[in-house]
């Protein structure tokens, strides 16, 4: 079960976890992209825990709040990717106070719903949808805190495992095709530090 | 490639500083962190606002086209990078004249998604918007992946005419149309001689030899269509040419703007020595040059190439491109 | 320092070709060779006419300042040189109200002779000129050897200046007069970064490391005052700006105009990170600025760099400065 | 004695050897200036070459005829000077068949004072002033032209020598005044060209 409780510890993890990672996810952004997936990772961490003490208890609020931190500082895509995935959560959950496990399957979907209309990609462009479709699918039907944490976590590692040699087909990637077969999409590896964070 | 800077993060924000401190009858700083140019008298009710964005290093694109006539507010990136959605939405509620917003801007990814988010964000205030993007670098897709293509310096034309729409007190539907109209008239081609250095990068957007250029790259260095020997004036004149006519599918009588523009370095000496033959070949396809436009209109810092912008007009276009307009880049009166 | 060329003997044919091809309504080739540029119109009689002229390479300066408010004729050299004495005669001839001319041009001494030359030429026809130089670049000799000084970005506040009051149809002496004034308002330094390449010769007007600048460098790299690392922006406009202060003693209270000039390639960006620091400067020292420019108005192709121009203003100065002025660089209504 | 006849062949001779000279001079004006001076002089004895034939027997009027055909073509400073020198000249001849040997020195005088005037240089700021003093002081009361050709000559040759070590003062040369040290006076040496092409 999901509290604001427990998503303002998972908040500090991942904030710290993000000033460790961030020269690694810049230099694999740098491969393919500009290399600034780090600095956003960390203004948007920042940003989130400024507001992290006076999170309500709304979950869904507070899953709002935190999008709209997000929305604060970074331009690039992953920041607005996140913060639109948080916010569409945010709306299913207004006015409860928790999330229960058999929720985190579909909740992951409802992110990656909303994600896929922003940023128009689909499953298979090598992006950090891949990852949350394979989260997404992992945690389905499943019930202990230690089951999903586990095999969400293996998922993500089977699915980056898997994009390794395939081609990125968005964002500033696309431009270089060829040259991304063979390594990770930062964005994958971003979602992966997060999570590994809170696991 | 050498710059004059003082500490790279502050690049921007210096920028902006010293642009509203040199033209304050123009623009005025808002929104969050400053990162909102908008015109300097508050927003007049009742017309339409437009805004664009995107992000640093192309001066005069887009902070520069914010004037009568023109833009009516803009959201700024750090160099080559986009906005946030928080600044997208600033600069709309600086450009709310209570009667929709058109967002016009250039078609990457970010800007994009930020945009579209910003509008969302705004409708929660009631606020409408629209979007048209600008997507008219031929080289930087095929002709039936047209919504692909990157957005370059179409945008000036686009910014113009729909700047002249808007200050007719059109409404926000008509003005749409027109910019919409406008995105789908302009074509572009590039070619760049020289990366150039985004200054919290520090180092050159990509190599190339000193005798080479790359035909089709765009304004952050995006791939081009080949890369070789530097042409002369001429051969490189005529394969942009060439390149928009039959992309475009020119018929004589048709009239024309056109745009020979500075990606920064080249000067406008060279630029006028690729006008000639731009001409000439206009000329014997039978198509009228309206309004030429020679110089710097949108750039990449100290990049040095070109690009050539075809904007065919109907007579709506016409007269509002010929309309007045006043930023602190252009004017036209 | 890559180029878009054809063959560099063409250059300014090229050049001066597409630039009258561009703006018809403007500019007119005229003289020995087409090296003169003119105003489209024919000379209004009972005008004083005021020529200009010096080598190619800097446009705007000179051939791009030739409009109304402006200049009336202007004689080209190739890239770098002076013209010739019969281009410049020829230039004179197209200015010729019936008034007199005023020749207003930067103090280099190939010009001077070539003008003078011309000027007595003329005289043979009974045309009657005067002779204004602009000396302005403080880097280039010290205060007490002034008239060794060479000219520079000042020329623009010159041919302004001068022009309106043309425009205002002053006599000669008058016209004359005002332009000496405004000659000797004006300050300027520059420091570059980078060379330029001369067409011609094929390769870059001087060397510099890639880590150096040169302070008080000429536009066509005539040596300055110091060369050594690359400082901040902050400290260049800081340097320039005590170098102008000291040689114009400037008092709190007065009126300046001040231009912020790249040498080519430098973006605007950079030159509003400057301006900043300029700004900052006067309003401590108690400087009204006036109608501050900033942009490329004196260039030297594709050198990468920036001038700083300080106009003293007086009443009578401040008003013709900003009377109307049309030109295809720049506009002021 | 001069006449235009002499004129004639001295301009076919000048002509020739410019052509020949011209990457020398311009090298030498590459040293310290902007490397034109060959091109200056081959174009301004093309233009003149082109009235060649049809110079007037009024030797005035000829040299005359030859300065503003010279004005024509070149921007550069030792065309300006050269013409002015020239017309200076023609101005003191207009009307006349011939010059005697005995004006040549007072002549030469002429032509320095007007383009000493046109240039604002002085003697000894090492430009073709200088040869110019040189030959006009050397011919000084000599009557046959052979004497006077020799005289010249050696003069000229002489004025280089003593000027190789010293710094320039005037034009482009100016600012290398330094470097000019030890490098002779491109605009000198265009005049030893000249003269010993007619000698
Ligand atoms: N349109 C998109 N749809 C889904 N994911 C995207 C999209 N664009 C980028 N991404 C993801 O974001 C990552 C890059 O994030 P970021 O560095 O913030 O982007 P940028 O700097 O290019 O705007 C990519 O590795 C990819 O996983
Ligand atoms: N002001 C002057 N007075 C006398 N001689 C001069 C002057 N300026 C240049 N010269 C002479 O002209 C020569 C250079 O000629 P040229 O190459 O035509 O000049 P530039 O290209 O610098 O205009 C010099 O070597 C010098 O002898
Ligand atoms: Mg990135
Ligand atoms: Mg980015
Ligand atoms: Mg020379
Ligand atoms: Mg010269």
């Amino acid at each position: 079960m999901i509290t604001t409780d427990s998503v303002k510890s998972a908040i500090t993890r991942i904030a710290n976890c993000m000033e460790e990672s961030a020269d690694e996810l810049n230099s694999a952004d740098g491969l393919l992209g500009d290399g600034d997936l780090g600095i956003t990772m960390i203004r948007g961490f920042r940003q989130i825990m400024e507001i992290r003490d006076s999170l309500p208890d709304d979950i869904g609020m507070a899953l709002f709040q935190c999008a709209k931190a997000f929305t604060k500082t970074s331009g690039s895509s992953f920041g607005t990717l996140l913060a639109t995935g948080l916010m569409a959560v945010a709306k299913v959950k207004k006015g409860q106070m928790d999330i229960h496990n058999e929720e985190i399957s579909n909740l992951l979907g409802v992110a990656l719903e909303a994600m896929k209309e922003r940023g128009k990609a689909n499953l298979g462009d090598k992006t950090v949808l891949d990852v949350l479709d394979a989260a997404s699918m992992a945690s389905k039907n499943k019930t202990t805190g230690t089951e999903i944490l586990s095999d969400i976590h293996e998922a993500i590692r089977k699915t980056i495992d898997d994009f390794r040699d395939r081609e990125s087909k968005v964002g500033r990637a696309r431009i270089f095709s060829e040259k991304s077969i063979g390594l990770d999409d930062p964005g994958m590896l971003a979602f992966q530090r997060m999570f590994e964070a809170i696991n | 490639m050498k710059k004059i800077l003082n500490d790279p993060f502050n690049y921007v924000d210096e920028m902006l500083d010293g642009l509203c401190s040199a033209h304050p009858e123009l623009y005025r700083q808002a929104g969050e962190g400053g990162r909102v140019i908008a015109r300097a008298e508050k927003m007049t009710q009742g017309k339409v606002g437009i805004v664009s964005g995107g992000g640093s290093g192309h001066l005069p694109v887009f902070t520069g086209y914010v004037g009568k006539g023109l833009l009516d507010a803009c959201a700024i990136g750090d160099v080559f990078a986009s906005p946030s959605v928080d600044q997208m939405a600033d600069a709309m509620r600086e450009a709310n004249g209570g009667v929709g917003i058109l967002k016009l801007y250039g078609n990457y990814g970010g800007d994009v998604m930020n945009f579209d988010m910003a509008g969302e964000m705004l409708e929660m205030e009631d606020i409408s918007s629209t979007t048209v993007l600008l997507a008219d670098d031929v080289a930087s897709a095929p002709i039936d992946e047209k919504e692909k293509r990157r957005g370059v310096a179409g945008m000036v034309y686009a910014f113009k005419i729909a700047g002249a729409a808007a200050e007719e007190m059109r409404n926000l539907e008509d003005v749409t149309r027109i910019a919409q109209k406008t995105a789908d008239a302009c074509h572009s081609v590039g070619a760049a001689l020289t990366p150039c250095t985004v200054p919290q990068a520090g180092k050159p957007t990509f190599e190339i030899s000193a005798d080479e250029m790359e035909m089709g790259m765009g304004i952050h260095g995006e791939p081009g269509v080949w890369r070789g020997k530097i042409k002369t004036a001429d051969d490189i004149a005529n394969e942009m040419v060439d390149m928009l006519v039959s992309d475009m599918k020119l018929s004589s009588n048709s009239r024309v703007s056109v745009m020979v523009n500075s990606l920064g370095a080249t000067p406008p000496e060279e630029l006028y020595i690729l006008y000639r033959i731009l001409k000439k070949r206009l000329v014997d396809l039978g198509v009228e040059i309206v309004m030429p436009l020679v110089g710097r209109y949108a750039t990449s810092m100290e990049m040095s190439g070109v690009s050539f912008t075809f904007c065919e007009l109907d007579s709506e276009l016409e007269t509002l491109l010929q309309a007045p307009a006043d930023c602190a880049f252009w004017k036209v009166a």
